[in-house]
């Protein structure tokens, strides 16, 4: 038992090290990595620079197939290009979703000369690829989505809206799930589209998060009009083609949220009250040795399940234990920091403000955190369902024609 | 047994709830995310016209005398409508000069206050850390203080500030400083901007000595008591808007074919919600039976009721988001106004380890009488 | 605003008072009262004794109407007796039931003739009463039940067993809710009648608790054979029969469960570790301080309830809040005493042990009070419906015969 | 990465399962409620038979040598099955015979232990309160022992203590002690009698003294340290225990004519019980890794899984409980006997408070270093 590369990886990972080093500078714990919702054409254009960059070199695509650019190589060696990458300094969060899940989705789905035109210019980073699935009516009812698409000759015309969608403004393309039979019940009647972002009667508008921060957007459909032949998989099928998509859902590979438990035992150790360092307030060390111990597990969990991937097996839905408990965590820890500081944990001023506001910001954030990419209740019901095999909630509209399922106000 | 507002309080918190929901307080409290002047000083005047202002003030110094019962009331609406006026920070400053103001003092302020021609605001902190004796340092020698408070509420409008200092000897000491001459106010950027905070300088801003036969720190810390449980009812208030706010969504809003709120997820969530706002309600009231009964000490009374209803109003807060979804977490929804509050609100008159800390202590000298 | 009671209830209150002093000894707060399950003959003896002489002075039967030997008054006179009566040490538990909610049930639904021969025993203390609804199939699912009442001529004939029976072993008549048609919805099929507990065919066996207590009985039948005319209300009206007795449940007028907050204060204080009363540490002040807030909320909640009572109002379902909350704060205070006491909290031997072993106790009884009389799962549920007005559970066999309702292994 | 057990340790595993499947331990256990025995002394030879009870101790020793792996395996399996044997103590003991005994010494006893012919304890405590230095009054001078140590595991028929006392100057010292003549010994009544708990009267009872390099105290501390990642593998396998029996409940058990597990509020809870189990499973073989890699202070590794592992089975068993309902809390059933060792074992080396700390220090040092 260790935490050792085998052979193999190791050679691996000094070819991603050889490679990092000769071409990007480490990165320092201090400075965040630069995320999605931060790129501006300036950012866009390093970060499709360095894309192209990774493509010559052999590491981008890491696990796409060679017939289309890619390295054929396994999850295994994914997460540790991920796990070296992250200590430097270079863009993140604009080409994830295209890579991961949008182009395999066409790998499966769409025809040799679609992915004769797509897969590269992906690869390059010259074209960036978002997906087009939540809805605002949906929630966690995925499959409840009503943007509808109806034939008209050899096109489809589609009118509606999608939610959250991370990267919609900076996108080139999307999948786009629609619905092209609401008599039928709600996972039947549902096709899968790639559509051109730039088209007409595409409207991107970004959403304002309560953070002050912008990672989505909503995405508009007025009368767009796509061929059939940018349909993915056959019609009625869209439900089946979502679930490749989502399968392909990227694994987590290190970093909480931060501020972390690190950042928060720092803190404590810094901070002064009461004539000696926080930490030595009996209350503050078992508040943070609980968060500690979890913080701590969610990692040792991450390292059993990059052994199941360097065994060749895939990772189950077990990879939602961190999100389960970082979201809480990182409000909670956010709150406890805030508590310590007293009245003066109220002021987010970087003037006066203990850390830069950093825990004032992550009060405001981490609600997100328990929401977004699945509320903590939907991550449990998973958990439940899939891997303790408890019996799935009461379906009531399972056998029912979509527009007959009831739906409220909305 | 008698444990419930009267009928004439229930009446004034009835039409307190119709004004403000006729002032559409959550749309200044959102402007002021952006920049907006955070408190609402025209809405402040209206409700000093409605006596809100001088509810606590006896009608000698101009104000309406209708006592604490209905102070406790509208407290409640306030916080339910999340209105941004300084009425913690003015009815603190009350308070203390009530207590500790000389009669020229209280004849000076106390009518403005009634009258909303003047707000006033408590200057205790002296930056991160516990309320605490030890935090003071600001001086206060020859009339005159020198120092750095903040966060002080409302300290970039409030027209007064009573002041914790020292005196030349290193004793605790409560001054009364018009804030003008000599004070440099800084706004700075907190959680809750309706509820704004500021940095005060004291360069030898010119103050006067409030006197009482009490320890000045005592009855300090005999104010923020009184304060607490005040504010309790704004949290109770805020907490029910809260709840209130998800229920409605939870029976309206439908996935997989039902409405969200048949989901035992958010039923039992609420649910906790619902016992920790009760338990809050019961413990404010119970403070509010220890203001009226003018007890001198009510630290375990307020006490309780604050550790009850910072938990209250944050758990409300957080789950009305969670409830929402995402929705919830977005700029333009509600949600995000009443957690900013509850969680300044939880923090402002000193968190709760604190409050637990005074409860415990509390309860302590009651096992040693 | 004020505790105080109302002219009249402060002269009930004197009178309760004057009857007490006279007729019983004070309570010292450490003993805790004589509860249900330890009654033995001696006991028995002695709390029929006392039952008798409150029916003899006018404190028995407070809400009975005075034509069946009651007191005709309000329940705000039953929780001013029984605040009063709490604080004497009298034998309590053996009437509750009967006198609460199994007569109750009789005078809707019985006959005169049936009244005249059992409310005055019942009132007196001579007869026993218990409630036999729960079954070991039902669980929370109380009209679940599978107990088969069968018509014979004029008689009815009953098979089957129920579970959770207080005070069965003592009783001498019961309530019993039976299945008589299995053909109709679960609601439906139900009937309710009054039995002999001495009658053949009737075997009572006591639960053993994982405390060692034994609250609880099973109650066995085995060809039970009782006339039509003890039926209460019609054929198939069981159910609605049954809500009129859970109607009547008792209302709480205090006690928490011991050890209670002030328990746990006065052992932090006494115990003393690491050289100083466990009580200067911060992480016990941080943990009394949270318990103490909730237990005063519930406190004052109930003053709050008291008021509705005094102003002539029913008290709704938020009387589940003290039981929601005190059944975890029990289980998690006796869970921090013995972590105080480090490894020596293992040990629950009166001749070492701190304050008698009464936190080990608690350790182990806590676990029954989540779920006696309601789990907390099922207060919840009962909180959002019934105070919050969301919508119930999804109930798969609300039309259903309860014959086809599935019922997995049991 | 390479982080599970390897196939060896697994293989050894499985048979253990198996081999204990056979036994209905928890049978024994229950019995120890009424008056039982409470430790299953033959069951233990059998097991020693297996080569369990040497796993960790060397072949010159007349162990098995197969390591801490295969000891922590073996753990997770006498947890899961709650195993009614002197296993953790006399590891316990052990180990600090290995850490600090003479070759004399361990040649008396290792081979015993490994042949299943004797068992230790360690005896530590001196009543309530928490792991301490202070704490120990126990004297030893002239080669004998005087004092009294409670509670001492197994400490009615353990053949030998290793027992924390002080020198005639006050200073720590771990002697080893044969339970014979001068040592008093009462059995004393405890929340899982199926690992009984003694009381040891030392009345000049004959001891020698173990030597080491290090000091006695953290002598002390280290061998706990070892013994707490042992523990947390049984707390894991217990905690396991107690969700496979709840999951299985809630799917079989109906209600409302559906299993009570397609309702959220045990989905949710079974779901929550699982996230702390591969927490504590995942920090405990963290703690693992350290004892394989032979570091010396383990302390860090050793609290982080302590306080997970402590966490989880008091969380499982308590909530395995609760999903069952009624049944669960009766004296018959399984779910009880979980939650008395889950309880039981959160206490034996010092509860979370201890541990707590004993993390944070750790976490100082190593961000002083």
């Amino acid at each position: 038992m260790d935490l050792e590369d085998t052979k193999e990886e190791a050679d691996y990972r000094a070819s991603v090290r050889a490679f990092l080093d000769a071409n990007a500078e480490p990165r320092s714990r201090s400075a965040a990595p630069a995320r999605f919702y931060q790129v501006n054409e300036d950012r866009l254009k390093i970060a499709k620079a360095w894309q192209a960059k990774k493509a010559a070199a052999g590491f981008a695509g890491i696990r796409w197939p060679t017939e289309w650019g890619g390295q054929g190589l396994s999850a295994i060696h994914d997460v540790i290009y991920q796990q070296e990458e992250g200590k430097y300094a270079v863009p993140k969060g604009v080409f994830e979703i295209g890579l991961g899940m949008c182009i395999p989705t066409m790998m499966a789905f769409a025809s040799k000369e679609q992915l004769e035109r797509y897969t590269g210019p992906a690869l390059r980073g010259e074209e960036i690829w978002c997906q087009l699935f939540s809805e605002p009516h949906g929630g966690s009812d995925l499959a409840g989505l009503r943007t509808r698409a109806v034939k008209d000759g050899d096109d489809w015309v589609i009118n509606g809206q999608k939610i959250w969608t991370s990267g919609a403004h900076l996108s080139d393309y999307g999948i786009l799930v629609t619905r092209t039979d609401p008599n039928v019940p709600k996972h039947k009647g549902l096709t899968m589209f790639f559509i051109d972002m730039h088209a007409p009667g595409v409207e991107v508008r970004p959403i304002h998060q309560m953070s002050g921060a912008s990672h989505f957007n909503e995405v508009f459909f007025t009368d767009l009009r796509i061929p059939d032949a940018q349909r993915l998989g056959e019609v009625g099928d869209g439900w089946k083609v979502a679930l490749t998509t989502l399968m392909n859902e990227r694994l987590a590979v290190g970093d909480e949220p931060r501020p972390d438990i690190d950042d928060l035992f720092a803190f404590a150790q810094k901070f002064e009250r009461n004539g000696k360092p926080a930490i030595k307030d009996p209350v503050v060390r078992d508040r943070i040795a609980d968060w500690y111990a979890k913080s701590k597990g969610i990692e040792a969990t991450r390292y059993r399940t990059f052994t199941r991937l360097s065994r060749g097996a895939t990772p189950g839905p077990e990879a939602s234990i961190g999100r389960v408990v970082n979201a809480m965590k990182q409000q909670e820890m956010a709150r406890f920091a805030l508590e310590m500081m007293g009245a003066g944990g109220m002021v987010s001023d970087p003037s006066v403000s203990q850390n830069g506001g950093e825990f004032q910001l992550s009060l405001l954030s981490s609600p997100g955190a328990r929401i977004a990419g699945g509320t903590s209740e939907i991550l449990r019901n998973i958990i439940a369902e899939r891997v303790l095999g408890l019996p799935g909630d009461v379906r009531v509209d399972k056998d029912m024609a979509f527009k007959d399922v009831p739906s409220g106000r909305g | 047994m008698n444990f419930e507002f009267s009928d004439e309080t229930q009446e004034i918190a009835g039409q307190g709830r119709r004004f403000l929901a006729g002032k559409d307080c959550l749309k200044t409290v959102r402007a002021s995310l952006s920049g907006g002047e955070g408190s609402d000083a025209a809405l402040w005047r209206e409700m000093a016209d409605l006596g809100w202002a001088g509810a606590a003030i006896p009608e000698e110094y101009g104000g309406h005398g209708i006592g604490y019962e209905a102070l406790c009331a509208i407290a409640e609406e306030l916080g339910r409508s999340l209105a941004p006026v300084p009425f913690a920070a003015t009815n603190l400053a009350a308070e203390a000069l009530l207590r500790t103001g000389s009669e020229e003092q209280k004849q000076a302020w106390l009518p403005k206050i009634a009258a909303g021609e003047a707000t006033g605001t408590l200057a205790l902190s002296e930056g991160n850390g516990p309320i605490s004796e030890d935090a003071v340092t600001v001086r206060y020698a020859d009339g005159k203080l020198t120092g750095t408070k903040w966060p002080v509420a409302h300290g970039a409008t409030a027209d007064f500030a009573v002041v914790v200092a020292r005196d030349p000897d290193g004793r605790i000491v409560q001054v009364l400083a018009e804030l003008g001459d000599g004070v440099t106010r800084t706004k700075l950027d907190s959680i809750d901007a309706s509820r704004p905070q500021a940095r005060l300088d004291f360069d030898g801003a010119p103050a006067a000595l409030l006197q009482s036969n009490e320890d000045p720190w005592d009855a300090t810390l005999s104010v923020i008591d009184r304060a607490a449980i005040i504010t309790a009812f704004e949290e109770v208030g805020g907490a029910q808007a809260c709840l209130d706010m998800a229920v409605d969504y939870a029976k309206t809003r439908y996935a997989f074919g039902r409405p969200i709120g048949s989901n035992q997820a958010i039923k039992h969530k609420l649910a906790d919600v619902f016992v920790a706002l009760e338990l809050a309600r019961s413990n404010a009231m119970m403070g509010a039976l220890g203001l009226l009964s003018g007890e001198q000490d009510l630290s375990l009374a307020a006490a309780t009721a604050r550790v009850s209803s910072i938990q209250a109003f944050v758990t409300a807060s957080s789950e009305n988001i969670q409830t929402h979804g995402g929705i919830g977490f977005t700029w333009e929804a509600d949600p995000q106004l009443f957690y900013r509050r509850a969680n300044a609100l939880a923090l402002g008159l000193g968190s709760q380890d604190f409050w637990k800390d005074r409860l415990i202590s509390a309860l302590e000298r009651r096992h040693a009488a």
